[in-house]
């Protein structure tokens, strides 16, 4: 089973790395663009697992490791 | 009275902390294996610094579920003292047994520098060789020492003297200048700056001596701890 | 079939000469250990026949050139391992884990030795920075890509150069050093002896990194394997500071016989090279390589570069206890193969043998050997037609000054060491920031002082006396620490060795360092060769850095070169002569690359050195430094800022004011000295005969130099502070 | 308009993070899990643009800044 968890930071969190990178997409002439956040994208193979496992342990390997809920939201996703 | 060092994978200030303890000052420490169920000896537990597990995903992360890190929390239960420098303040930032988080400094570089702290409060097992207002020169050595936290907690651990250290120029972008925190039962420090690197005059300096003399003096029963 | 071995980067005469050895047609996979093994890179082939110039022993060194590392005796059962190596290719393909990965590499080298790495240096070189979006990125990256493997690891960058100059903009450099230590005792070198004993593999697993290049069959290659193949590898500092421990541990138990980082042709390398040092001979199963992929070939397990492996040759029946400490490192080792004495590597794949070559006939020994021609390049003639006064006198000194300060060449590194952790380890006894980095030798009074140097502009205008230069600078830089030059490791980086022009610079080069070692009693130790840094229409200019290690007995007395206290006397030893040629001053402030480069003596220079060391090692000074690019006038405002203390100094010349303040010329040494033991000072040069100068003293805070009566600069060193130390992070923000 | 920036390594680049992360996971008893491999998550408020703009912008972005396509490859979405 695979899946897929994509991790960001809240929206109360400054994220320096997103301002940088929205500051040098305006320089490189995107003048527009208004906000670049930057979070995680983590692909995982769960080996041989049916549907249900794979969501209950993507939901503690989120809260536990995957992300950290003082600063970071996740969502994850499981692929057929 | 004895000092007990955790070694994660990756840790890389443990032999300076030893080295600070044990030949500058001259007490019992003992480094500590990742997988130590059993740390009853300990009087003082230092999480030094480094990058446990490689800091990958996030500083601090992986390091928090070792067997150690279940004993330094029942440790920390029982009001013994804890010390985490740089990599040991996320490590328990990331264990919960700190608010906040510390993320990326603010100009995305990694930062190694000696810079200037002030002294918040002295009325700890840490800081009480220190006067109110000090400031004294630590080194940094940081890519994430942005420490973050919510308002409310923040106002708490202000009212609550739990605030230690604060830089003069913030280095990072760190919520309210904060170098360094406590739990709110003051057992537990965390700062990001390296007091075991300001220890001896033939590395230029000496302003992180008192840190650890501060803690000696509590072991020793001679100081004043606020409870 | 015809061009079989053009397709692996061999010409036909060594396609003769595999025939020749193995007296048949070599297979797949032995074409392609040949090629690697044959390739530049590890044969040395057009360079070797050039290194019996340089001297490589004296009482000191316990290991010359040809093992991983180099090793030089400080006294105490104590020595000192290092080594330089360069990363340039894969830096300017993918900066961030090209730089990391040849920090990776230079640390391997230093373990293998069975010495503990202690110390980070790097020599970097770009095209011109201020215009160049691209040069910014590369810099960025190379300097995130060390950080974040140095720091990591925990091993602090202490020291290091960056230069940018046009003949960088296509190949830019990134040279990484390491220094390690270790006791006499406990040195260990990449030998397979004992017959019978076991080859072991320890690390990451292999996967298809670093075989992009040309040097690679692909007749028997799938395309889904061309598609897997990757020219970049990527680094895992967190696995290598496992290794590095682990190793270390392992070494202490005595069940290693040998040991061999895998570096450059992986496997390959490491096996023909332990096996030609030991018994003469290996076998060893592919298929118990572990593999990061699945449907690797042989051939692709047997030159992979992935990172972060280690080979070991383990007593027999002692494997177990390599596993076990391995394991607690968080690591796993497998058996791969035995030593063997019949002189072939054998490569099994299960029951079959894969391939079989004579072990010593893939390494440098049987590799072949070139004699190039060598030709005078035409532009020498040309660049050395110059006199001081084709160009214009500056009208403002001070603006001249300024603008030299604020030449990325010349302006403060901070922003780059900033992002290094230099003290990691608690051993750094003098930072970033000063002539040569001092570090404490644990256990023991003593300190090692480190430092990289090639001015390559005046290796350019004259190759020889270029890296006279070089490596006499690296030794006054080691000296004004209060260090004693010990030895040196050379990063030799170079365009073509098939041009006779370009040759002819690597020749002179080496017959420069040679002679400059040996006046110096500082033999090379280890090094590396990169050459082909061009492209169509050019070369770089001829760089080749010397990285150098120096001791003190006693760390305590280390010097700085930054001015101390107010009231204490400047003097300046030795002459200042008409050499602006090859200046940094010529190039930034009038745009030239011309002129005689600066002559060395080596009498006064030995003169000099010597002196300064005694007087440092007798506390008389207060701070040292030497007068490199820039001069006189730069060298001044490098002494003042450092503690932000001004000076006022006067001179009486028959120079131009300009070629006294920003002439290069050699042997020459700022030092400032408390009142009271000026006298001391003077006595010692009366009787070294040491021509020197009291030029002025320590004072206010504004540098102010006065020339024949006349107040030339006039500035404060707040200014000339700001302009220093903001440069670089202004190009770079 | 708004978009998400998928950037992961390429298959033949080795990921020591995703490799560390796994060891992690393998070791808190998510024995099975088979493979882990980190990636970025770039989200965009690109502004006032047409759809057909954003999907050109993307690109060159993603080229040019927001994937290192020595050894990454990008994949986007176009949010409405
Ligand atoms: N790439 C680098 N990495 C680390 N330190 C550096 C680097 N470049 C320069 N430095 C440090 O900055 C200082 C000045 O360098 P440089 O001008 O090359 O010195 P010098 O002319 O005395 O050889 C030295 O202490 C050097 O170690
Ligand atoms: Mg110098």
């Amino acid at each position: 089973m695979k899946a897929k968890v994509y991790v960001t930071l809240k929206k109360s969190i400054a994220d320096p790395q997103g301002f940088a990178i929205k500051g040098a997409l305006n320089k490189m002439g995107y003048g527009k663009i208004e906000d670049v956040r930057i979070g995680k994208l983590i692909e995982l193979d769960l080996g041989d697992v049916t549907k249900e496992e794979a969501d209950e342990q993507l939901k503690t390997m989120c809260e536990k490791l995957l992300a950290n809920t003082v600063i970071e939201q996740y969502e994850y996703e499981i692929l057929v | 009275m004895k000092f007990g060092i955790i070694v994660f994978p990756g840790s890389n200030c443990d032999i300076d902390c030893y080295h600070v303890l044990k030949d500058v000052l001259g007490k019992d420490v003992e480094y500590i294996w990742h997988d130590t169920e059993e740390l009853e000896d300990f009087d003082c537990i230092i999480l030094p610094g480094g990058f446990s597990y490689g800091d990958y995903l996030r500083c601090g992360a992986v390091a928090q579920f070792s067997k150690a890190m279940e004993q330094v929390r029942l440790h920390a239960e029982k009001g013994k003292l804890v010390l985490g420098i740089c990599n040991g303040f996320q490590i328990l930032t990331e264990a919960g047994l700190l608010s906040g988080a510390l993320v990326r400094n603010k100009n995305l570089k990694f930062i190694c520098d000696t810079v200037a702290l002030k002294v918040e409060n002295n009325n700890t097992s840490f800081t009480s060789r220190y006067n109110v207002g000090e400031v004294i020169d630590i080194p940094i050595a940081h890519g994430e020492g942005n420490y973050v936290v919510d308002e409310d907690t923040l106002k708490k651990m202000k009212e609550n003297g739990q605030v230690l250290f604060t830089y003069e120029e913030n280095p990072n972008g760190s919520t309210f200048n904060i170098a360094g925190v406590c739990n709110a039962r003051k057992n537990v420090l965390g700062m990001m700056p390296h007091p075991e690197r300001a220890g001896e005059a033939l590395l230029g300096n000496t302003d992180g001596i008192k840190l650890f003399q501060s803690i000696i003096d509590y072991l020793e029963g001679g100081a004043k701890n606020d409870k | 079939m015809t061009n079989r071995y053009k397709a692996v980067g061999l010409n036909k005469q060594e396609y003769d000469k595999i025939l020749e050895v193995l007296g048949r047609e070599p297979n797949e996979l032995e074409l392609n250990m040949y090629g690697v093994m044959w390739s530049e890179h590890c044969s040395y082939k057009h360079s070797r026949a050039l290194f019996r110039h340089f001297p490589t022993s004296n009482e000191r060194v316990l290991q010359g050139p040809g093992e991983n590392a180099g090793i030089v005796d400080i006294g105490d059962n104590l020595a000192v391992a290092m080594k330089i190596e360069s990363h340039n290719h894969p830096s300017a393909i993918e900066p961030y884990q090209g730089a990391a990965t040849g920090v990776g590499g230079i640390i391997r080298d230093i373990f293998a030795m069975g010495a503990r790495p202690i110390a980070l240096l790097n020599s970097l070189r770009f095209g011109e920075i201020e215009n160049s979006d691209r040069v910014k990125f590369l810099l960025e990256g190379v300097v995130e890509g060390i950080a974040g493997y140095g720091n990591c690891i925990g091993i602090p960058t202490v020291g290091g150069e960056v230069y940018f100059n046009q003949s960088y903009r296509g190949n830019p450099l990134v040279n990484a050093m390491c220094v390690g230590l270790i006791e006499h005792d406990k040195i260990h070198r990449g030998n397979a002896s004992g017959v019978g004993n076991s080859i072991m593999y320890v690390g990451a697993a292999t996967g298809r990194d670093g075989m992009g290049g040309a040097s690679f069959a692909s007749v028997e290659l799938t395309e889904e394997s061309e598609e897997k193949r990757s020219a970049v590898q990527v680094g895992d500092p967190f696995m290598e500071k496992l290794l590095l421990e682990a190793c270390l541990e392992l070494l202490e138990t005595g069940c290693v016989v040998g040991i061999q980082d895998l570096g450059a042709a992986g496997l390959t390398s490491a096996c023909c090279e332990t096996a030609t040092r030991g018994e003469g001979g290996m076998e060893i199963d592919v298929l118990k390589i572990p593999r990061r992929e699945k449907g690797m070939l042989p051939v692709e397990v047997m030159i992979s570069e992935s990172q972060e492996r280690m080979l070991l040759i383990v007593e027999k029946g002692r494997e177990e206890e390599v596993n076990r400490i391995v394991e607690k490192w968080g690591l796993y080792s497998v058996v791969i193969g035995k030593v063997t004495n019949d002189g072939f590597l054998r490569v099994m794949e299960g029951d079959e043998v894969a391939g079989e070559m004579p072990a010593d006939s893939l390494d440098s020994s049987g590799a072949p050997k070139y004699y190039k021609d060598y030709e005078m390049p035409a532009y020498i003639k040309e660049v050395k037609n110059f006199t001081s006064t084709d160009v214009e006198e500056p009208q403002d000194y001070n603006e001249t000054l300024l603008a030299l300060l604020k030449s990325p060449n010349l302006a403060s590194k901070e922003w780059i060491y900033r992002q290094y952790d230099h003290m990691v380890r608690t051993s750094t006894v003098v930072k970033p920031g000063s002539d040569a980095a001092v570090m404490r030798v644990r256990g023991s009074k003593k300190g090692i002082a480190l430092t990289t140097d090639c001015n390559s502009r005046l290796c350019y205008l004259d190759p020889r006396e270029g890296s006279k230069i070089a490596v006499t600078e690296a030794a006054r830089n080691i000296v004004c620490s209060g260090a004693k030059p010990l030895a040196i490791t050379d990063g030799l980086n170079f365009g073509s060795p098939e041009k006779p022009d370009r040759f002819w610079q690597f020749r002179e080069s080496i017959l420069g360092i040679s002679e400059a070692c040996r006046e110096l009693d500082t033999p090379v130790i280890s090094g590396n060769v990169s050459f082909y840094n061009e492209t169509e229409t050019y070369a770089i200019h001829p760089t080749p850095i010397i990285g150098m290690v120096g001791v003190l007995e006693d760390v305590e007395k280390a010097c700085t070169m930054e001015f101390k206290e107010d009231g204490d006397v400047i003097l300046l030893l030795g002459n200042t002569k008409d050499e602006i040629g090859g200046s940094e001053y010529l190039a930034r402030i009038h745009g030239l690359e011309k002129g005689e480069v600066p002559a060395i003596n080596f009498g006064l220079e030995k003169k000099l050195q010597a002196f300064v060391l005694e007087a440092i090692e007798k506390g008389l000074l207060q701070s040292a430094h030497d007068l490199s690019e820039g001069g006189l006038g730069v060298a001044l405002a490098e002494c003042g800022i450092g503690r932000r203390l001004g000076a006022n100094v006067s001179f009486e010349t028959n120079l131009r004011k300009d070629i006294l303040l920003f002439s290069e010329s050699q042997s020459r040494f700022i030092l400032s000295v408390k009142k009271e033991k000026l006298q001391q000072i003077k006595d010692m040069m009366e009787t070294v005969a040491a021509p020197y100068e009291i030029i002025g003293e320590v004072t206010g805070e504004k540098l102010q130099v006065t020339i024949n009566d006349s107040l030339t600069i006039d500035m404060a060193v707040n200014q000339m502070e700001e302009t220093w130390r903001g440069a670089l992070a202004c190009i770079m923000e």
